[in-house]
This record gives C-alpha cells, structure tokens and sequence, in this order.
C-alpha cells in the first residue's frame, strides 16, 4: 500500500516540479508548487511525521506559497518571462541544466548502486510512527531545543522589521 | 493466496468509503436547504415570506423543493467563460472553493461508534491526532479558489475583491490558530475524538465555559473566514460589483455560493464540537458499548448544535451592516490578535495555578 | 522540573547575546516612543550604550567557558575573541553613521536596529556547537543584511544589489540544509562535538552521503565568504549597499563567517577536512587571482575595495588549508587587522565621495590631487592603501605574513608564492589612488565638497594609529590570537 | 497511528473532488451554448471596459500578507507547545512567555510605524 | 514493494537538482525564488526520511526550523521584489543593467 502510494506521489511530485520551473506564467508556477507542497505533505505522513504534514501545508501551502501570489496579483505580472537577457548567476544557459541534470545524476548513481536499509526500519511495530506527532515533536522542541526556539522569535521579529523597512510606503 | 492484512485493509477502505459517502451526502443535504433557509429566514426578519412556491403540482409545500430548482437551474444555464480569462484557472477556482470546503469535513467527529453488522464503525471519517491541526490546514487553503478566481477573471473588480479577500481572510486566520491554541492548552492534544469525550459530563464541562474569551474570538474569525457578513466585503456590491466572482454565472457560481454554504455548515459542526460538546449530551456518560441507537442519536445531537450556530451565521447576515474594509483590518490586527495573545497567557497563566495548588482543570 | 532544566542549560554563559536581545527590544521601544522622524538619534544612543553593555557582560563571563544548552553552543576563548572583535566593529559603525544616513537619504532607525540584529545572528555563528545554531545564526544575520543593502530604495543599484544577493543567499540556503541533512544522516546528529566524535571513532557507514554533505557545506560556506566561484554576488551587494554597510559587510560578517568556517572544518568535520586540501587548494587560487584581476579594471574606488575584499578571502583560505593552529591563529589577526585599515579605508571613500545620491559614484577622479587639498585625510588613505598591499611597516604587513609562513610551513609554498604575487598585483590598483593623490594636479573646477563628520574623523584617526601600532609591534595581537584559537583544537 | 490511518482523508478528497468535477461536466454538457462578443466580454457595469485588469495595484496589501506569513510561523510554534503545556509547566510558560515578548514588540513596532493603517 | 531509505533520497536529490535547475536557467525573480523552496522542500524531506529510518527525532525539529526560515526568508525577499517592482517597473533578472558581478 505504501509502496504504491509513494510510487503515485512520486510521479506527481517530480511532474509538478517540472511543471514549476518550466512555466512561463508566474500563477502557473505557483499552483504547481503548491501541488508539489501537498505531495511532500503526504511524504511526511508516509514517513510518520503528521505533525510536520500538517505544518508543511500551513505554512509552505497556506502562508509562502499565498505571498507568492499575492505579489503576483499585486503587481499584477501577466507578462511571460522576456526572451532575451541574462541569468542570475552569468553562466552559459546550457551549463545551468548540466550541472542541474549532473547533480542529479551523481546522487542517483551512487543511491542507485545500493539498495538501502529498509525504511521504517523492519524491526519497530506501530510506535515507531509516533515519534512525528505534535506532543512527541513539542517535548523535544521545548527542552533541548529551547535556545533555537527562542532564537526563532528573534529571526522572526528582524524579518518584520526588515519587511516593514523595505515595504512601506512612507517612512516615519 | 490472499493475505488476511490485505483483506483487513480492503475492508477498512470498504468502510470508509461507505462512511465519507453517507456523511457527504447528509452534509449537501444541509447545505442545500441552507441555502433554501436563509432566504426564508431573511423573509421573516424583513417581514415577507420568501421562496414558498416550488412545491409538487398544486402542492405548494412551503417552498420546500427550492433547492431542487435552483440547483436544476444552476445546471441548465450556459457556462460561460469570458473570452479574455485565463480558462484553466477560471474553471478551476470555484472546484477549489468547493473542495478546500468539503474537505473539512474529514476530521469532524459526527457522532460515535454504531455497531452495524457486527462491525464497530466510527461516525468520523478519520479519527486522526491532528485533529485540529488538520482543520486549520485545509482552512488555509481556501484563499486560493477566491485568488484564483479573482486572477483568471482578468476584471479589475474581481482583482480587486479577491485581493481584499485574501487579506481579509488570512489576517483572521491568525486570529482563528491563536483562539484554539488557547483550547489544546487546556485538552492537550490536537485530537477532536479525545476533545469531545474530555467534554463529556455535566454541561458546564463545554469548553465555551471554561474559553468564553477564546468562543468569541473563534466564532468572529469564523465570520470572516467564510466571508459572512458583517465580513462580506469581498463581495461588497455597491463597491466592487460582485468581488472575485463578478465574471462567473451557471454552475461554477454556484459551486462559489455551495462552498461558501459547506464552509458554513461545516465550521458550524466544528463550533460544536470544539466548544459545545460536540455529540455529546450534557450529563449522559457516554456508553462502553455504543449500539446502533446511541450512534444515530449522537449524529442528530451534534447536528442539532450545528444548525443552531447556522441559524445564528443568518441571523447575523440580515441584522448586522457591513464593515469598511479599514475598520476590518484594524479590528483583525489591533484588537481581535492581541486580545488572543492575552487569552492564551490566561488560559496558561490559570492552568499552572490550579496545577500548582492542586486543582483538576 | 523548572530548576533541574534552567541548571542544566548554563544560561548565563550566554549572557551577550541576551543582553544584546534586551536592547535591541530596548531600542524597538525607543524608536516607537520618539517623535516621528527624531527617533534615529535615540535609537544610536540607546544602541551604543547597549553595545557597551554586551561588551561588559563578555568581559564578565570571560571565566565561565563551556558548553551551554546541552551542546548547542561552545564558549571558549574563541567564541570570547569573535564577540569582542565583533562588538567592536558593529560599535564603530553605528557610531560613524548618523551623519552619514542623513546623506544618503536612509535615515529610518531600522538601520540601526537591523545592525544590532546582524550582530546576534554573528554571535551565535561563532558561538554555534550544532548546525541547526549555525543555520540559524547565518539566516538572521543574512536577514538582516539583505535589508541593509536594499534600504536605499530610491537607488537601482541597491535594490538590484540587493535583490542579486538575497537571490543568491537563498540558493546557498538550499545548499547548506541540503549539506546538513546529509551529514544528520550519516552520522546521526547535528552536534559538532558528535559529528567529530563520530568521524573519528565509526568508519561511517555512508561515506559518499557524508562527503556529499561535507561538499555541500563547503559551497554554502564558498557562497557566504565570497570565495571564486561563488563570488558573483558580493561586488554588487558591496556596491548597492550603503557605504557604511559596505564597510561592515565586508568586516564582520566575513569575520563571523570565517570564524564558523573554522570551527566546522576544523573542529566537526576534522579529519575528513584535510581530504578538502585539493578543492580548498583550487578555491584559493582562483580567489585570490580572480579577485585582483577584477580590481585591476574598476573606475569605482568602491568597487575596488569590493573586488579586493575577494582577494583578501582568499589569503585567509591559504591559511585554512593548513589545519594547523598557526593558520587559524593567523586568521584571526588578519581578520582584526584587516577590519580595521577596510573601515578606515570606506570612511575615506565616503569623505572624498562626489554625490551620495548618485548611482555609481566613488570614482578615482574624486582623488585627483588630493594630498595637496587635505593632506591629513590623504596621509590617512595613503596608510589604508599600503596596509591593504602589505607593505611594511603597516599591520597589513604582518598579517600577510603570518598567513603565509603558516602556508610555507605546512608545506604548501606553492601557495604562498602564488599569494605573494597577488600581493605584488594588488600593489597596482592601490597603489593607484595613492598615485591619484600625490603625482596628479588638482582639477579645482571639478572637485566636490569633503563630507565631514566628526564621528568619522576620530575612528578614521584610531584606525591610522591601530594600522601603524600593529605594524610597529604585532606580538601582542598575535599572541591573543593564539590564545584563542588554542582551546579549539 | 500509521500513515494508514490516513487513507480516509484521501477519500474525502476523491468524493468530494469528484463531486465538484461531475457538477462542472455536467453543467457544461447540459448547458446552452451561444456565442455573442458582448457576453463574452468583460463586466463593467454595463459599459465599455476601461484599459485591461493589467496595471498594478497599490502595494498597501503587501504589508498585511508578509505580516500574516511571520504571525502564522508563530502561532505554528504555538501549537506544539500547547499540547504539551500541562507537562512543561512553568518552564514553557516562562519560555513562550519570553518568545511572545519578543514578537508582541514587533507587533507594537508595526503598529506606530502604521504597518497596519489603511493608507 | 518494499520502500527503502533511497527510495526518498532518490527522489528528493532529483528535487534538489530540479531545483537547482530552476534558479541556474530562469530569469523570472518569482520562479527563481520559487525553485530555492524546491531545493529546501528536498532538503526537508532528506531529513526527515534520515530522521525516521534512524528514529531520532532531531532531523524533524531541524525541519522546523527550516520552515521558519523559509517564511522569513521569502518575506524579506518579496519585500525587495516588491520594492524594485516600484523602481523599475520589471522583476525579470534579465533586466539587471547596473551592476555585473
């Protein structure tokens, strides 16, 4: 049952990808990610981590991928990608998919030529998808990982801070 | 050969089918005299009947047959798709209402075990932990049909109403996660099984005693998130003709309006079982041995509690005037979200003081 | 059970870094309780005299060395160098700055604030024991970073300078967690103590995955430190910037990111590091030639003083390659010197610079003649410059030196003769504004207004006598430098 | 709690789905079809439309969503720290106590700065 | 079938070069962007399939983590997007003049 379900979500998975950095169209991009959000959602519950399915949806799916689209509403980008001009990093466009298609290949290579343990491990019966779930996850998060914890509030407010500097209009 | 697992599994999935089906169709059967109740419930508070004519033959039936006839005329209409829209995305955004709606609906407990053939079956589509987390997952996602539709329509009003409705509606979110954070701190756990059953007992169990603060500030954000009024003003008409879905006729307003009435009901279900004991009965334990009986009477419970909160969400349409969109915001941010960051210390603040002198919370 | 986990956690070793997160809250206040538009004043002073604060409470806790949080951060006398070296260059930039920010039309206390926040994510960069500290260090101060270079909205160049970089610090992001993940799974841990532990005593049971992490890790650090080939962003990340932000990009944060550098390779990764000798070897060379070859051809003193920055990371990666105490210590003197004779250098460049608001700016032209205009200013540059080519007697002198007799010493003269070359070639571009200053006639038609300020002129002061001082008698710098990195290894 | 468990979310999915899909086939099979420009053109009250959608709006709402994306990452951290409150006591009071701090003061900035005023 | 541990290496190092792709090949800022969370997705996914099949829970507290820093990240850089959108009325990196690296 898992074997299919991974096998299903994998194909999805890898077109919806594609289907992201292919498009011309922003809003098309967009969706495509948050199917390919939805997949990797159900991954996590495949890999016991239900908590974080949840998370992934709420916060890739309901938060990020939805400030995506409100920029492309907002600026109101209907135009497709300009045909000319130069990418990010100046490199030979040909090159980019290489070294896209190379990393890929290297890693495939070497996971191919093995099979690997077998996952969940074959020894654990049900609990061993408990680890995933919100109460397991929070003790963990609120004893030995307190100091991240804290630290993230503090990236959050120079995010806030950051974006309001940049984002409004006028400055006071 | 076959393997007994496989079987089991079969088995479970035959189950549940039967179960997500059976609840599916009661669910469009509420919302479809939903619809049919808010006009007959607008008649009354502005003193007039409102639709009682469709009926069988001579038999006028009060009306009862309306929604039979406004969904056949929803079908039989043309589908039109204007000719500068985006046309995938067009058809696609009402779907997506309609689903992010419908989708809720797995999580709800809608009432308890019934034993049916010898087999237990739980009224719960997916008794799953996250529960909660669930719920506000799928909840999220409902900014996209109306930004979808807003987009596709290619029409500055409808831009411009989906634009406001994202915001609206994400900013109320915040609003809807930090009221019921308050509500795990006091069950512990995310589970809505084990959230209805810890309300069990005596009435004063329900949670909305216990979070009156926390009910208020849920049920408000509820308002919004399904765009109800007073929080309409996505489709406000005198501002921006019909909001996101000026561009849509036939059956694709129509999934626009059945999403937005699933929504309704479902969050109604999910008031109720949140803050008022779901299918529970005040004082009456809930039994080890739940027979066919105790099922059928804990679904009508919990559905009597919800159409009660769907009366309410009418109620409030037809009697409250809509907010300017500012005031929206400043209510959202400046009110509604610190006076939730207050009740969670609250909430916190008590438990560890029962805890620590020694009273059950 | 509140008493046994506060114990554990040895809270008070991280006193700084709290101190610092008081004030920047501190200072959010100030700035929502001053007049609209006055508030940039009180922010500076409630932030400088936080700064003094942090550095107080470093000197107080400089005894009480060890792990704190179960492993997730180390103080040692590492850490305590980096956060003092650290403190005092974020110092020196507010304070040079309020006049500065009124020019170039920035004037918004976010400035400040976004700062003090750059500094927390650097504290914890270099205090980090565990990836996930790391991680979250480098992305807050990157956070911060990214806002600093982009806040001269009204300028092309700093949004697209900052566009450029944050797009490329996302991609490095991606790079990094991949990087960390693969290193979680092979060893089972984002511990560097356990990392380093298990490298040594296990023979990993996935080494390829390890290794995949180690390289990933490797690029994400390369990205950060603005090492060939993943240079691209820095030029116009340091050009869009605010002048006084290039000053502290091109100072602190490397600081901070060289110091995590060292403690991952060295210190997590150890013995798989040296297996890195030949990429790392590579890296070097290409950073420091690519580096002064760009520099050659800039019209831009700003632009120069980027592309240099390059090269000078490079200098500092010879010194990595040796794994040895001599090449870590070396580091940390080079990284102090060089902060101090770059920010002497900018607080020039902003003096003589034409128009602020103008796109590109900062061009030799500005320069043309001016030993004869104001020769105490020109003195000043003139030190910077030679500092910055290494000529003796100056502290950029010695801080080559060490760097390359620690490379000479570990075997690796190779390099350190092609570093000596690139020094021989960087003598061209500086030495050209010195030419610029002293050979060339003064147009007096063309020339602009110097931009005075008295907070400038007085760090610009410290700055010559440091630059002289060290130069004159390093022993004592070097020594401290010694001193901590020795707990490290 | 298995992954199996979850088998039943998927079906909803199906069903309801399913059901959104049928409607809009059905619809569009069942449907008169007549083509006319007037129709198919853009709504504006009943009047030539102005310019297209395609200009760009104010970027007022900005604010509001990036905003909404920090708060949601927060009351994200929240949940897992209510469900567990009961068992961690003062210590993740103090501790969700110091984090909300630190955020409410952002939300203090935001709110003098008029990051949430409708300009 | 049987899934194993690669089963999701596999698939989220194809994602990572998917992702990387994007970011080398488009000019698009919002695809760009959009291909880095591709690249964190994959990352994520790798630590949680590590953190399942050794049964510690750190590699999923990282993720956590990684989330946040996502979020963050995207909203400062659309803030950028959104500034220069103001400035030059374009978003495409093509369009990059004044500064060449």
């Amino acid at each position: 049952m898992q074997g299919v379900m991974f096998i299903v979500l994998a194909l999805v998975t890898l077109f919806s990808a594609l289907m992201v950095i292919t498009r011309k169209d922003p809003v098309s991009s967009i969706l495509y990610l948050v199917l390919t959000f939805f997949c990797f959602a159900g991954f996590y519950v495949l890999l016991g981590a239900q908590f974080l399915a949840a998370v992934q949806i709420i916060v890739y799916a309901g938060a990020i991928a939805v400030l995506f689209l409100f920029v492309v509403m907002m600026l109101n980008l209907r135009e497709p990608e300009a045909e000319e001009g130069k990418e990010l990093i100046p490199i030979w466009k040909p090159l980019g998919y290489a070294v896209g298609i190379g990393v890929g290949i290297v890693f495939l290579s070497y996971l191919a030529s093995s099979p690997g343990p077998a996952i969940p491990p074959l020894n654990g019966g049900d609990e061993i998808y408990a680890m995933g779930r919100a109460d397991f996850l929070g003790k963990a998060l609120f004893t030995d990982f307190i100091l991240p914890f804290e630290i993230a509030g503090v990236l959050l407010l120079a995010a806030v801070l950051g974006a309001v500097a940049l984002a409004k209009k006028k400055r006071v | 050969m076959l393997d007994l697992s496989i079987v089991m599994s079969m088995a479970f999935l035959v189950e549940k089918s039967i179960v997500t089906v059976f609840i599916f169709i009661v669910v469009l059967a509420v919302v479809a005299y939903a619809t049919l109740g808010e006009r007959k419930i607008a008649g009354y508070l502005q003193d007039r009947h409102g639709p009682n004519r469709a009926g069988i033959g001579k038999h006028k039936l009060w009306g009862i047959l309306q929604p039979i006839a406004d969904g056949t005329k929803f079908f039989m209409k043309e589908d039109i798709i204007p000719d500068k829209a985006n046309k995938i995305l067009f058809v696609l955004a009402p779907t997506f209402t309609f689903c992010a709606a419908g989708f809720i609906m797995a999580a709800i407990p809608f009432g308890d075990r019934i034993t049916i053939f010898g087999r237990e079956v739980l009224l719960q589509i997916a008794d799953i932990n996250l529960g909660i987390l669930y719920i506000l997952a799928i909840g999220s996602l409902g900014v996209y049909g109306i930004a979808m539709g807003g987009w596709a329509s290619n029409n500055k009003y409808s831009l411009m109403g989906g634009l406001r409705t994202v915001s609206q509606m994400i900013s109320y979110e915040i609003v809807m996660g930090l009221a019921l954070v308050a509500l795990m701190i006091d069950h512990g756990t995310p589970a809505l099984r084990q959230i209805v059953i810890q309300q069990s007992g005596p009435i004063w169990h329900w949670s909305v005693f216990s979070h009156p603060l926390g009910f208020l500030l849920f049920y408000i954000s509820v308002f919004a998130e399904c765009s109800r009024m007073p929080f309409d003003l996505p489709e406000a008409e005198n501002e921006l003709v019909a909001g996101y879905h000026t561009e849509y006729s036939s059956m694709k307003f129509g999934l626009f309006q059945f999403g937005e009435y699933t929504h309704m009901t479902l969050a109604s279900c999910f008031i109720a079982t949140l803050y008022f004991g779901g299918w529970t009965i005040p004082w009456v334990a809930v039994p080890e041995n739940p027979g066919l009986i105790w099922g059928i009477i804990s679904f009508g419970v919990l559905w009597i509690k919800a159409l009660f909160f769907l009366f309410v969400f009418m109620w409030v349409r037809w009697t409250l005037p809509r907010f300017r969109y500012d005031q929206l915001l400043y209510l959202g941010w400046k009110k509604l979200i610190p006076l939730a960051i207050f009740n969670i210390f609250l909430t916190a603040g008590l438990i560890l003081l029962f805890q620590k002198f020694g009273i059950a919370g | 059970m509140f008493d046994n986990l506060i114990a554990g956690m040895h809270v008070g070793r991280i006193l700084p870094e709290i101190v610092l997160v008081g004030v920047v809250l501190l200072a959010i206040l100030t700035d929502v309780i001053s007049p609209r538009g006055k508030s940039t004043g009180p922010v500076r002073l409630v932030s400088l005299a936080g700064l003094i604060g942090v550095l107080v409470a470093t000197i107080l806790k400089k005894d009480d060395f060890g792990q704190a949080f179960g492993g997730m951060v180390m103080i040692d006398g590492f850490t305590f160098f980096f956060r003092v070296v650290l403190t005092f260059i974020t110092f020196i930039i507010i304070y040079v700055s309020e006049k500065y920010i009124g020019l170039a039309k920035i004037r918004i206390a976010e400035y400040y604030l976004m700062l003090l926040l750059a500094l927390f994510g650097m504290m914890l960069m270099v205090m980090a024991n565990d990836l996930l500290i790391l991680f979250l260090g480098i992305e807050t101060m990157s956070i911060c970073l990214y806002t600093l270079v982009g806040m001269s909205r009204h300028k092309a160049s700093s949004n697209e300078g900052a566009l450029k970089y944050f797009l490329l610090g996302a991609f490095t992001t991606g790079f990094f967690v991949y990087g960390i993940a693969l290193i979680y799974g092979s060893t089972g841990s984002t511990n560097l103590t356990d990392i380093m532990v298990y490298f040594r005593t296990v023979n990993t049971a996935m080494p390829v995955i390890a290794w995949a992490g180690v390289g990933l890790i490797l690029i994400a650090f390369a990205f950060k430190t603005s090492l060939v080939p993943f240079h691209w962003w820095s030029p116009d990340a340091y050009e869009g910037a605010p002048t006084t932000i290039t000053a502290f990009m091109s100072t602190a944060p490397k600081a901070a990111a060289f110091a995590a550098f060292i403690r991952v390779f060295y210190v997590g990764f150890g013995d798989l590091s040296s297996g890195l000798e030949p990429v790392l070897w590579w890296i070097a060379v290409l950073t420091m030639t690519v580096g002064n070859l760009i520099a050659l051809r800039q019209d831009s003193v700003k632009r120069m003083l980027a592309f240099s920055s390059i090269t000078h990371a490079g200098y500092l990666v010879v010194a990595l390659l040796t794994w040895e105490q001599m090449g870590a210590s070396a580091i940390l003197f080079y990284l102090v010197v060089y902060a101090i004779m770059n920010i002497g250098a900018f607080l020039v460049a902003i003096a003589v610079n034409r128009d602020e608001s103008d796109e590109k700016g900062y061009s030799y032209e500005d320069y043309r003649g001016l030993g004869f205009r104001k020769p105490i200013l020109a003195f000043a540059m003139m030190i910077f410059m030679l500092s910055l080519t290494g000529i003796p007697p100056t502290a950029g002198f010695f801080g080559k030196y060490y760097i390359f007799s620690a490379a000479v010493k570990s075997g690796f003269v190779g390099l350190a003769v092609i570093g000596v070359l690139n020094s021989a070639v960087s003598v061209y571009y500086y030495l050209r504004v010195i030419i610029m200053m002293y050979l060339k006639e003064r147009d007096e038609e063309k020339e602009a207004p110097i931009f005075w300020a008295g907070e400038m002129v007085s760090i610009m002061f410290i700055c010559v006598v440091l630059v002289i001082v060290i130069g004159i008698k390093p022993d004592w710098l070097l020594s401290i430098a010694q001193a901590s990195v020795s707990g490290l290894m | 709690m298995t992954p199996n468990d979850f088998l039943p979310v998927l079906i909803t999915f199906f069903v309801v789905g399913g059901f959104a899909g049928i409607t809009l086939i059905a619809t569009h099979i069942l449907g008169p079809k007549r083509y006319s420009k007037e129709k198919h053109d853009i709504y504006e009250c009943g009047l030539d439309y102005i310019g297209d959608s395609r200009k760009p709006f104010s970027v007022k709402f900005y604010l509001v969503a990036v905003l909404f994306v920090i708060f949601d990452l927060e009351v994200v951290f929240m949940y897992p720290w209510a469900v567990n409150f009961r068992h961690l006591g003062l210590f993740g009071f103090v501790s969700m106590g110091i984090f909300l701090v630190i955020l409410t003061v952002g939300l203090l900035y935001e709110w003098k700065k008029g990051a949430l005023e409708w300009e | 079938m049987e899934l194993t541990l690669n089963h999701y290496l596999i698939l989220s190092a194809i994602i990572f070069a998917i992702g990387v792709t994007g970011v080398l090949t488009r000019r698009n800022v919002l695809i760009i962007l959009m291909s880095v969370e591709l690249m964190l997705n994959s990352a994520n996914m790798t630590l949680i399939a590590f953190s399942h099949y050794l049964q510690n829970i750190d590699g999923m507290v990282f993720v956590f983590f990684t989330m946040t820093v996502a979020a963050a990240e995207v909203g400062i850089g659309l803030a950028i997007v959104v500034t220069m959108f103001r400035n030059k009325g374009t978003i495409d990196v093509g369009n990059f003049n004044l500064l060449k690296g």
